[in-house]
């Protein structure tokens, strides 16, 4: 079994890909359900055990095809990748054993089969995202996931043909994005001959202010942006999430943005962290600091005037980009290292709020938007009480996760720039109080005058709905490990400046 | 001057078409319109790249016994090709969408779409009143 | 269409066709050539052979279904010949242990993976024609 | 070891009744004397950790440590010995009453109402017990939280939009004035937890001491100082019960108490005197109790009105804690105590006057006493005692409250408190007396439930006890400020 462990960075990416060959050809739609179950699952289990062998050296490197670097893609996993790589491969555990009620609701049977392939596709292509260390198969991973993604949003057709509109947009705004990576990506290896990002950051710093360098690094910034959603780029997201299949908005909204996020990072601290001073100016922190600060805003308030539900969520996961990005655009350890906390606990509670909102769809086979979830809490007791916990968290209430990131948050925000950047986050996310409690009191109200019967909860759907509620709880009380993996992965980033 | 402008014409060429092809992508509200828009944005790239690899007086990178003998360099284009099977999965993903899109809206123009959209909200807002 | 003519033709040209993509294929070791021609080559025979038939016809030779199968095929043996190099004890996609010297590994290699890649475009090709092929691009047909 | 758990003992007990109530469900009358049960131990425990504190013990206890300067531990401090004795003992009386309410009145979703309640409690009793901020902090919100299904049990529109400025106030004030505040203790000084005489001397500047002071000041809504009082006032369309638990046990007493808590233990009265940080909430404090006061005159219903009297109440507490000086503080303390038992009478009064009547305009209760003897007897006892007329308890914390004003020669404080008790006099005696001495107009059928009746006379007793039964208290109060 040595052999698992020697190439463990590989199989984390290969297993989903290869399952999804297998499952696609699958005629049987349980069949296929179990073996994307079991893919991510193992997927999970090579995750974990990476984490375990990570403890021992500070980084796994990896050539692919015996290849050395700079010629080779070389993929590396260190502290901070591995952050996402659980987020992923976790979530993507969790909602894959989540789907399968929904895609033979919301699918057309023949279909389906094929969906749960996409769906590992797109796990293998942010796996991949994440692990590999060459600019250039980093966008062709990029084009893997979210063409698999706009796939899969697409798929909500079926229910309502917006989510055409929706994958279409996300598919034009996502190729735009990746093709204006891959113009910096080009114009970085006119001027250095390499594409490897170590290697990449050894000679950029050479080169000075080199225009074409200059240039190279705001296309690559604006198009990881646009796939992040960082505000005003954000506009394919919330129809996108709103629209598609349930369990297909649960994994983009927890994974597919972070994702992204970790590129940004990676890119500005690992590519042209050793030429910090000259590249990454002090002004384009400060353009990534006020769009963070827009974003916050204009996500909670979209959210607090949205009637859909699902879509008032993606609103409010702009908002939450933002507090991350308002994290690492701080560019001190503390900052990166709460925007990485909260890159996990949104991971979280985003996973919960989207699995417990389309729970409640799929009891009552309707849309569910503001008005139509009167009394909805009565009738499915053990969903509303999961969705109670994640919005709480959410909203930062102590012992929930939300509350941690919250915490560290505003300790760096005071850190740095003093009260007024902390104030502004307080404010907003007292807003975001608005619309979660106009969610929470809707649930809990009773529809006047009429006896709402009792919707019989399925286990399936239920369980690792609780799983999900109960990490929330757990890691906001025991949030060491969350906070020193994100520490460690921040100074390890900073380092790279120095 | 002059060799800014006529020396780097490949430059200009790639930059020409690179931004016809976002502008139609922006302007345009036909939906197969866009397509081919990005299209042309995504050629564009390209030829950026092949540009980059491509040595006056090169020819194919293939050992011959001829050891001084120019050639390109081979990785944009191994790049490119990769980049052009995404870029034909993208058009194609974006086709397909469009025709599914003819088939649920009886339109492809965006205006239309968003019309067609509104008229759906409206009358769904009027159920809810009566 | 009904032309004879290009009947007669295309029934000739079909297996030539195949042959040549084929022999593009197995020529990409040495020269010019490999999967991604070869596979668009070969698609090109079936294409011609559902436009001057029909559709319908080319659907008999190449299945959807069948044409669905070898299309995951082609990726998977793409994949699955990296994954033996993995199981030999080498990085993944590393072909050197699959034959007796370091040349004949990769040589197989890189065989079995054109192999797929050939596959896996042709078929792409196929099924986009399919999915494109029989569509009405007129206003809105009330089904 | 033994001695550490009591404070498991107080803290488990209404946990536990959290967790059982709910399972009860088909047995009421299990599931209610649950309440009273819980109560008494909690109560027995909170006397133990109070005598073990008189005897110099210094109980702590670390549930969680988040990490190495973050924990969720528990302190015996002197303000938390009393705010627990509070607490847990007007949690006995309370619970017993509630039954009484919740039959009489015949409300829905007793099992749920009865929940929450004990939720509420713990969360006031771990308040009580914490040993830094963060502890404080999260058992603030929870306690906003849990006491949230209480404010709109009725579910009714009304309910809806109370419970949203309830809501809305309470959670916004501590997300973006409390929380920041904590953060910023924690950045300048490094840790959270409190000490006897303050951790900010050294880590702060002085000229931000008043800044920070108002964070807090008004990130703590529970302390309705104006602007941020609507929510108490919001709140009465809740059943009785829950506004005498709200205004006299829990809630409010939270809030007054975690400000005393900051004053005391986390700037340090004698950094504040030195610095003059808090002189500014001596004048806030004071308008708000004069404005509070004034409003309170206007208001016809009877729980809107006690609800604006415990408002200029809880300012009060606040001024002791701001004049920021020993006897003054210890006033504040007492006032706690004080305050909790004679509101809690009044309230017990007007839900027992609700529950029989069904009225709650002043103006209808024109000659209701004769009806109701004890009930208003126990109200004007319970007048008397917010008011400060001797001997009843209340006079105690005025004669502090004035002793420190004269202390630092705050001679306008001294006439606010004055003007203030002329207030009271006013709109709360105008109650018993209008029900005594003015003829009965309307015919009303009065039915009385003997477990409404006897805790509101028990509650006014209890006043009178306190006035001759002064000595602990004040031992515990003069050990607040560490100076034993």
């Amino acid at each position: 079994m040595t052999f698992i462990i020697k190439n463990l960075p590989i199989l984390i990416v290969i297993t989903p890909l290869m399952f999804s060959l297998i499952v696609a050809v699958l005629s049987n739609n349980r069949l296929a359900w179990i073996l994307s179950t079991f893919a991510s699952f193992l997927t999970m289990i090579f995750s974990i055990l990476l984490c375990f062998e990570l403890s021992n050296n500070s980084n796994i490197s990896y050539y692919l095809g015996n290849w050395p670097p700079p010629l080779g893609i070389e993929y590396v996993i260190d502290k901070v990748s591995i952050i996402p790589i659980i987020i992923v491969s976790v979530i993507g555990f969790i909602a894959t054993l989540y789907a399968h009620n929904f895609f033979i609701l919301e699918i057309d049977r023949n279909l389906v089969s094929k969906t749960y392939s996409l769906w590992l596709l797109t796990i293998a292509g942010l796996m991949g995202l994440i692990t590999t260390a060459d600019a250039f198969n980093l966008f062709v991973f990029l084009e893997i996931s979210s063409l698999s993604a706009v796939a899969l949003v697409a798929l909500g057709s079926k229910m309502d043909r917006k989510a055409l509109i929706a994958g279409y947009n996300y598919l034009i705004l996502g190729a735009v994005g990746a093709t204006f990576y891959v113009i910096g990506v080009g114009l970085l290896y006119g001027v250095t001959g390499t594409l490897n990002m170590s290697d990449l950051a050894q000679k950029i710093p050479a080169l000075g202010l080199n225009k074409s360098v200059i240039v190279a690094f705001t296309f690559m910034m604006l198009g990881i942006m646009v796939k992040a959603a960082v505000f005003p780029l954000h506009i394919w997201l919330p129809n996108a999430y709103a629209y598609a299949p349930s369990p297909v908005s649960v994994l983009l909204a927890a994974t597919a943005t972070k994702v992204s996020i970790y590129i940004l990072v990676r890119i500005s601290y690992t590519i042209f962290g050793p030429s910090y001073e000259i590249y990454t100016f002090e002004s384009l922190r400060y353009v990534l600091l006020y769009l963070a600060i827009l974003a916050m805003f204009a996500g909670t308030i979209m959210a607090i005037f949205e009637k859909d539900v699902k879509k008032l969520l993606a609103h409010s996961s702009v908002a939450q980009i933002g507090y991350i990005v308002l994290g690492i655009s701080l560019a001190t350890s503390p900052g990166i290292a709460s925007g990485f906390i909260h890159l996990i606990n949104h991971a979280l509670i985003k996973a919960g709020l989207f699995m417990s909102v389309v729970a409640m769809g799929y009891y009552t086979l309707k849309r569910i938007d503001v008005n139509s979830i009167t009394g909805l809490g009565r009738q499915v007791p053990i969903t509303f009480f999961a969705f109670v916990i994640c919005a709480l968290s959410l909203a930062g209430l102590p012992l929930t996760v939300g509350f941690i990131s919250k915490l560290y948050l505003i300790k760096a925000a005071f850190m740095s720039e003093g009260i007024w950047l902390p104030f502004l986050i307080l404010v907003s996310s007292a807003l975001s109080l608005i619309y979660i409690w106009k969610l929470i009191e809707g649930l809990w109200y009773n529809k006047t005058n009429s006896k709402s019967e009792k919707i019989k909860e399925l286990p399936e759907i239920y369980i690792p709905l609780l799983i999900i509620s109960f990490l929330n709880i757990y890691f906001g009380i025991d949030a060491d490990l969350i906070i020193d993996n994100s520490f460690i992965a921040s100074d390890a980033l900073i380092s790279g400046i120095k | 001057m002059i060799d800014q402008i006529f020396g780097v014409w490949n430059y200009w060429i790639v930059f020409i078409l690179m931004m016809i092809g976002l502008y139609i992508v922006i302007s345009k509200k036909s939906l197969l319109k866009k397509i081919v828009g990005l299209a042309l944005f995504q050629t564009s790239v390209f030829l950026l790249y092949i540009t980059f690899g491509k040595i006056a007086g090169g020819t194919a990178p293939i050992l011959t016994d001829n050891v001084n003998e120019i050639y390109s360099n081979p990785l944009p284009h191994v790049l490119i090709l990769t980049a052009i099977v995404v870029g034909v999965a993208t058009t194609a993903l974006g086709l397909a969408l469009t025709v599914r899109i003819n088939k649920a809206y009886g339109s492809i123009n965006e205006n239309e779409i968003s019309a067609s959209d509104l008229v759906e909200y409206h009358k769904k807002y009027h159920e809810v009143k009566k | 269409m009904d032309n004879i003519i290009l009947k007669v033709c295309t029934k000739v040209l079909f297996t030539p066709i195949i042959l040549f993509g084929l022999y593009v294929q197995f020529h990409g070791d040495f020269g010019p050539g490999g999967g991604f021609q070869a596979g668009v080559i070969v698609a090109a025979a079936f294409i011609l052979y559902a436009m001057v038939f029909s559709v319908e016809d080319c659907k008999v030779i190449m299945p959807p279904k069948l044409n669905f199968f070898l299309l995951a095929l082609g990726a998977f043996l793409y994949g699955f010949v990296g994954i033996v190099g993995l199981i030999l004890g080498d990085p993944y996609l590393s072909y050197d242990v699959l034959g007796s010297s370091k040349e004949a590994g990769q040589h197989i290699g890189i065989l079995l993976v054109e192999f797929g890649v050939g596959l896996t475009v042709c078929n792409v090709m196929i099924s986009l024609f399919y999915s494109f092929a029989n569509f009405n691009f007129g206003k809105k047909n009330n089904d | 070891m033994a001695n550490e758990f009591y404070i498991y003992l107080s803290i488990l007990t209404p946990l536990i009744a959290f967790f059982i109530t709910p399972l009860l469900s088909s047995n009421p009358n299990l599931r209610d004397s649950l309440g009273p049960i819980g109560g008494i131990i909690t109560f027995y425990s909170s006397l133990n950790i109070a005598s073990l504190y008189l005897n110099g013990e210094i109980l702590s206890y670390t549930f969680f440590q988040i990490n190495e300067t973050l924990s969720i531990s528990f302190k015996i401090t002197g303000l938390g010995v009393i705010f627990g004795l509070v607490a847990s003992g007007l949690w006995i009386l309370a619970s017993i009453y509630t039954i009484g309410y919740m039959r009489g009145n015949k409300e829905k979703n007793q099992t749920r109402f009865f929940t929450f309640y004990s939720i509420a409690i713990f969360a006031a009793i771990c308040i009580a017990y914490s040993g830094n901020l963060l502890t404080l902090f999260i058992f603030y919100e929870i306690l906003t939280f849990s006491t949230y299904p209480l404010v709109a049990h009725k579910q009714n529109n009304a309910a809806k939009q109370a419970g949203r400025i309830y809501m809305g106030i309470l959670v916004g004030t501590s997300i973006v004035f409390l929380l920041p505040a904590i953060i910023i203790v924690w950045v300048l000084t490094g840790s959270l937890d409190f000490a006897p005489n303050g951790v900010l001397k050294g880590n702060i500047s002085n000229e931000y001491v008043p800044f920070l002071l108002a964070l807090f000041a008004f990130g703590i809504g529970k302390a309705a100082l104006m602007p941020f009082h609507k929510w108490l006032p919001a709140a009465m369309v809740a059943p009785t019960p829950v506004s005498a638990l709200l205004h006299a046990v829990a809630v409010v007493k939270a809030g007054v108490f975690s400000m005393l808590v900051v004053i005391t233990y986390v700037f340090g009265i004698d950094f504040l005197t030195e610095t003059s940080g808090a002189v500014w909430l001596i004048w806030v404090s004071s308008i708000t109790l004069l404005i509070s006061s004034c409003i309170a005159l206007t208001k016809d219903d009877l729980k809107a009105r006690l609800a604006y009297s415990t408002i200029s109440q809880l300012s009060y507490i606040v001024l002791g804690g701001a004049i920021a000086t020993n006897i003054a503080v210890q006033g504040a303390a007492i006032h706690i105590v004080m305050h909790a038992v004679g509101k809690i009478t009044l309230f017990f009064a007007a839900g027992s006057i609700y529950v029989a009547t069904h009225l709650s305009k002043i103006s209808d209760l024109n000659g209701m006493g004769k009806s109701m003897p004890l009930t208003f007897i126990a109200f004007f006892i319970g007048s008397l005692s917010i008011i400060g007329v001797p001997p009843m308890g209340g006079s105690w914390s005025k004669f502090y409250l004035m002793l420190g004003s004269v202390e630092k020669d705050y001679l306008l404080v001294i006439y606010i408190l004055a003007i203030s008790t002329l207030l009271n006099v006013y709109y709360l005696l105008e109650i018993p007396a209008k029900a005594f001495f003015q003829p009965k107009r309307t015919n009303i059928q009065v039915t009385k439930h003997p477990l409404i009746v006897y805790p509101t006379f028990f509650a006014a007793m209890l006043t009178i006890v306190l006035f001759i039964y002064i000595e602990p208290l004040k031992h515990i109060t003069n050990l607040i400020s560490g100076n034993q």
